[in-house]
């Protein structure tokens, strides 16, 4: 194996409970996005764009539906002779095996992995960020400033500190405490969870952890907090783009919600200057049909519209039949709806169907009450779903 | 089907689609928003069985050669057998005419030399259609015939295309066949697929050049009928011949009806084409659609009705689009309206501009216009 | 994913303790054979001829190694669309995980692997054995014979009866009993563990012995002898051609003494309508100098031959200097000879080095006494290695 | 090296190897026993860390396709950049005669105007070296200048090779460049590897078409030495002009000297190649080998001096070879005798004959020959 300046590992390990019946049966990181994408397909694609051919992507669960959706990585031009991307399960070692217990711990467990590349750098990633982000920059501020660690951090409104890890910075960018979730918070920029390391620096720190019996093996709660505490050269990296953790049921409808709107709020998915790549389904181009209406929508190829579409997003493979209406709503593939149903202010899981005249998402709508319908679902004919039901 | 193999005869044969094909070979012409001609007869191969392709080149092969790579999309990218692109003839010396089909077959005998298979399936690229060949081939084997033509009944056909009829005795023995006969005599046409064993193929190489023809249906099938056995196998599912513009027109505006959509896109088997990234196609408040086929990556903000858009196609706000075709990255801009048109890639209609043409004449813009 | 007529599961699980040093870094499916291959290009490659396309590759151990050199599966033409080569190392489920237990549990932890392809038939291969086969025929025979479960079998001499399994078939080729190294054989069919199964049945068997607590979940002492028990249709297949286990050092050796025999017995590699594929490294040609005598040898590109080489075989990456001999030996990739040494009737691992004038392989020669230096072993100048020895 | 993409300019400038070249083009000549030319220039460029590379085609490319496939060999087979194949002007229409290099550059330009990198290095097959472009493209932006060239300083030249000499101040600035010049009065001779911003070479490209000339070495720089800043860059590795057959033949000879064939091979990068599944080459009891290079599946059962052999090759008993390149797949049969003879690939040399040519003009024997 040839030396990399720099490998990424991606955190794809994530059961997604918070996605509910999204998450059922696939792992977050393969739960679809934007008509077109699986979650996985930004930092993937991301990693390409930024000129980064060395990926490994740990996962937890059972590995074959990552693995087949990776496949050999050629989607993201990431089937190369060197390097590429790897699929890294926890595995079973002569002296046994277990789980990855933390994000740390996923990284310390493949520390083999990392050094048949022999990188200067590690790139950390999380798999289910919606963004575009060039890391090459990142990693060129962490070179120019002599960083050890360096973490992207975005200004959040001071309302909101408190969902996210608070980073506090001197005026030359360099970390001097880090915040969880705090009720008085110093500062409002947030740690995107995206980190550049000095890899034999991380791998000191990582295996002092994994002797650790009271860590909790965390990037964010063990080891950037060892780090300050060592006065370790840790820098801000400031992103402005677009940037969203879509792993809630309201975020993830809120995200797609984003996508729809007249100036996208930055991100922008038909910019041929930064493609973000995905496995590309063989299907038919879309037909829209002589009964169709469709308005403020994105529909991908391999569907069928006959009825009508408003302020939706819709997957290859669905089918939406004659009078059916779809409105504010999320639709993954291969869904069919079918004549005279109604679905609003939904996200329907994939491979779910709706019979004639069903209605789903009725009643009093509250502002972030989504109804979501669970994979392989079916809504039997004239059926009523209550707004915010969540079927699966 | 192990024993087969494709031959993609992609030779101009006289026919011409006008500014379509000027800067392209007939095969990688666009259809059906998100393919190119060769995409069917390459996936029914492929969706047969068949390992071992090989595609004749004429000589705008760029485009062609773009969109086919490796054959990766068609699963052609092995080691052993897979794709194979077979120069023409004409470009190896710089005062050479081109004669035809045979001279293509002949420069790359070797390539026929070297492939293990026993049979060959030579298919016409500009005939569209989702076919399996296996029961065509089981019945070539059973009948024991030397050439098995596959051919669709067609009541109706259009004096401009470009077609070859075939005449039949009732057990299917092919009595006559007429390339783009002038008075049409016969409802039967041929699919322009014949299967055969590759001996055969080479024998009817050799024959005509070594009597200097040089076209493979006319002469070394049509003219040879007493010499061999040659039977016809019957297609029932929907053909598209798109042997002149306006036959290209006219199908690429069959495939807006439902029933035509389904037999060719959720027949047989799928319909592979080279992949590309693009985001879905997004549509506005103001947009107003109605009757459409459309690949990724498109923006509707006017008005479409029965139209075909290919990638990335842009509609700006008042654009009004009706009966036509546009193809990759063309953007018709405010204001503008288009019927029966055909726009080639990358063309930029101003905003205000009006554009008709005739069904029977659709207008063509040439590609990379600004008009 | 389409269905399969026919799935191949290559069981590479063993540890290859009889290969001793030389399987102390690598798995044994990656040990190199033939100047140019590793032994799992065998039944890979096989497959691949035979128009097998999907194949699942069992693993015990850490699968870096494996998972590298297989990579995409390009090198054997099994980098397909649907399908191709998966490498399938046990992994940790929900509800926990183990160890494979034998042959037969490395299936049954497989079963949703294999349920993908909904295949018909489950061809299962071992990962130690050099052979060319056409399974496609063995298969047609399956097919048209109706059985339910097919072995390959081949004539073994009678003497060498008891160091295999043995048949014993009726006069239709259907088996009527097993014997486990027989001490009285009845027949003197051998079988080369290939067997095809029809996969519901075989998945009915593999279910009820993961229940059986008695069992070793082993194909041979398991689930052949059960199907048996039940009076299935098990079938042999004849196999005439070349086919050696090549698990012990000196059948090892003996293979690659038979690759070099004038009528090599019948495994020809330069036989190009059946070629064994390998991951082919990117290596300058062979440079033979003017100080070079070789005879009735085999060597690979990417070597530098300056001494004498006798009726050895020299992989990839190896250099011989002047006035070395080397004699009835296997030289490993990467190997180096150093000036004036001498090298008789050994094994030398990947990655050795023997110093200026050292000798190994000296004394009296017993007849299978093979003298074998570990992978990255440094035999230093002037030393004396016995005949016989083990290094490393 | 992101900003950096290549060109091959695999174009004939009146350089042919006879025979040799007759079917395949200069570019996928066979070299150095397993490697053709154009692995060397691509190999450097991908060492190098270019991403995007363009190759030239001229009109005997079916080799050069099969042997460079979708680059994979080279890591090049990407979505993004990748390997591009420009195929030949000429063999748009029928009559026309080729031009020049600069006429095929400009075919190609909207594949130069939808490349992203800033800069581009032209590079030329037929001179083969193992080098590395990251320096001479650090000294390139250091010094500010249009053009620069690297060189190497060459005692001796064969009157029968085909060069390109340079004259530099003692700021390397380049004075004066002579192609192909009848009296050599320069020992600095061109590697023909010229680093350029992308601009200046469609600059090059629009000057030379609208003037109606075709050379881009030439035309385009060697006359415009007091237009552009055009600096020298030296190397020192070794390089092999292979410009005519004697070169060619002295080349491969050469490499039978084992410092030059570390220099070439263990150097500064891996050089790729179309890699393919061949058995390790197997030596006989009766043979007699000293000083060789031969690649994989070549069986040996004679005796062989000072020679080349590629895949497959079969020396038989009693044959003797000395002094000689034999390609692909030819056989040497029982007690024939070769000195000083290149054999081309697939061809029989029937038993006890005897061929022999001189150095300086070594015998060449066209692919399939038997003889």
């Amino acid at each position: 194996m040839s030396k990399k300046e720099i490998v990424a590992m991606l955190l794809a390990g994530g059961k997604g409970t918070r996605l509910g019946v999204l998450t059922k049966n696939i792992a977050k990181p393969a739960v679809p996005f934007g008509a077109e994408y699986r979650l996985i397909d930004f930092p993937l694609s991301n990693c390409t764009n930024s000129g980064i051919d060395t990926v490994g992507v740990l996962t937890q669960y059972e590995p074959l539906v990552l693995n087949s959706y990776i496949g050999n990585g050629s989607s993201w031009d990431l089937d190369r002779r060197d390097g590429g991307v790897t699929v890294l399960p926890p595995y079973l070692r002569e002296t046994g095996g277990s789980w990855y217990k933390g994000t740390a711990d996923a990284i310390y467990q493949n520390i083999n992995y990392i050094d048949l590349y022999d990188p200067d750098y590690i790139l950390v990633l999380s798999g289910d960020h919606i963004y575009k982000m060039d890391y090459s920059r990142m990693l060129a501020q962490h070179k120019q400033w002599n960083a050890e660690a360096s973490i992207a951090v975005m200004e959040v409104p001071w309302e909101e500190t408190n969902r996210f890890g608070i980073m506090n910075t001197d005026d030359k960018c360099q970390i001097k405490e880090f915040q969880e979730k705090p009720e008085e918070p110093k500062s409002n920029l947030a740690s995107l969870g995206i980190y550049i390391f000095n890899w034999p620096l991380l791998k000191d720190y990582l295996e002092s952890d994994a002797q650790n019996e009271d860590s909790a093996h965390d990037f964010g709660k063990n080891i950037i907090p060892a780090m300050l505490g060592e006065q370790r050269k840790v820098f801000a990296y400031n992103f402005d783009g677009y940037w969203k953790d879509v792993g809630t049921i309201k975020s993830y409808w809120e995200t797609h919600m984003d996508l729809l709107a007249e100036k996208n709020k930055g991100l922008n998915l038909f910019d041929r200057s930064w493609v973000i790549s995905s496995v590309n389904p063989n299907r038919p181009p879309q037909f829209v049909s002589r009964t169709a209406t469709i308005s403020h929508s994105m529909i991908n190829k391999g569907t069928k519209i006959c009825g009508k579409v408003e302020n939706s997003v819709i997957f290859f493979g669905v089918e939406i039949e004659e009078g059916a209406v779809i409105k504010d709503s999320v639709i993954m593939p291969n869904v069919t709806i079918e004549e005279g149903a109604y679905v609003n202010k939904t996200i329907m899981g994939q491979d779910s169907i709706v019979k004639d005249n069903a209605r789903i998402g009725v009643g009093e709508t509250q502002e972030f009450d989504i109804t979501v319908i669970g994979e392989g679902e079916t809504i039997s004919n004239g059926k009523i779903i209550e707004h915010g039901s969540v079927i699966g | 089907m192990n024993n087969v193999m494709g031959i993609i005869n992609n030779n101009p044969q006289g026919i011409s689609l006008k500014e379509i094909t000027a800067h392209r070979s007939l095969a990688s012409t666009p259809i059906a928003a998100r393919h190119r001609l060769i995409d069917f007869p390459l996936s029914n191969m492929v969706n047969s069985g068949i390992k071992n392709v090989g595609i004749l080149l004429e000589s705008r092969f760029r485009s062609l050669l773009d969109h086919i790579g490796p054959g990766k999309a068609w699963g052609l990218d092995t080691k052993q057998d897979g794709l194979f692109l077979l120069p023409p003839a004409h470009i190896y010396g710089n005062n050479q005419i081109y004669k035809g089909d045979i001279e293509n077959l002949y420069t790359n005998l070797d390539y026929l030399h070297r492939s293990t298979q026993e049979y060959v399936i030579v298919a016409y690229p500009f005939i569209v259609c989702n076919l399996n060949y296996r029961k065509a081939f089981n019945h070539h084997i059973k009948t024991g015939a030397d050439i098995t033509v596959i051919y669709k009944d067609l009541e109706t056909m259009h004096r401009d295309s470009h077609y070859t009829t075939i005449k039949t005795d009732s057990e299917e023995k092919v009595l006559d066949m007429k390339v783009n006969p002038d008075t049409r005599k016969e409802t039967r046409v041929s699919l322009k697929r014949y299967i055969m064993k590759k001996d055969i193929l080479l024998e009817i190489i050799d024959n005509c050049v070594s009597t200097g023809q040089w076209d493979f249906e006319k002469n070394g099938i049509a003219s040879h009928l007493s010499h061999y056995d040659v039977r016809a196998f019957p297609a029932f599912d929907y053909i598209a011949i798109t042997g002149s513009v306006s036959e290209y027109y006219r199908r690429n505006m069959e495939m807006l009806q439902p029933d035509i959509f389904n037999n060719l896109f959720e027949g047989i088997g799928p319909i592979f084409t080279k992949p590309k990234d693009e985001a879905a196609t997004k549509y506005t408040t103001n947009s107003k659609v109605n009757n459409l086929l459309a690949a990724n990556g498109c923006y509707i903000d006017g008005e479409v009705e029965s139209s075909v858009l290919f990638r990335g196609v842009k509609i700006h706000h008042g654009a009004r689009v009706k009966n036509s075709i546009i193809m990759q990255k063309s953007e018709v801009k405010e204001n503008a309206v288009l019927e029966n048109v055909i726009i080639d890639k990358n063309v930029r209609i101003n905003p205000g501009k009006e554009l008709r043409g005739d069904p029977a004449f659709p207008l063509i813009i040439e590609k990379g216009s600004v008009i």
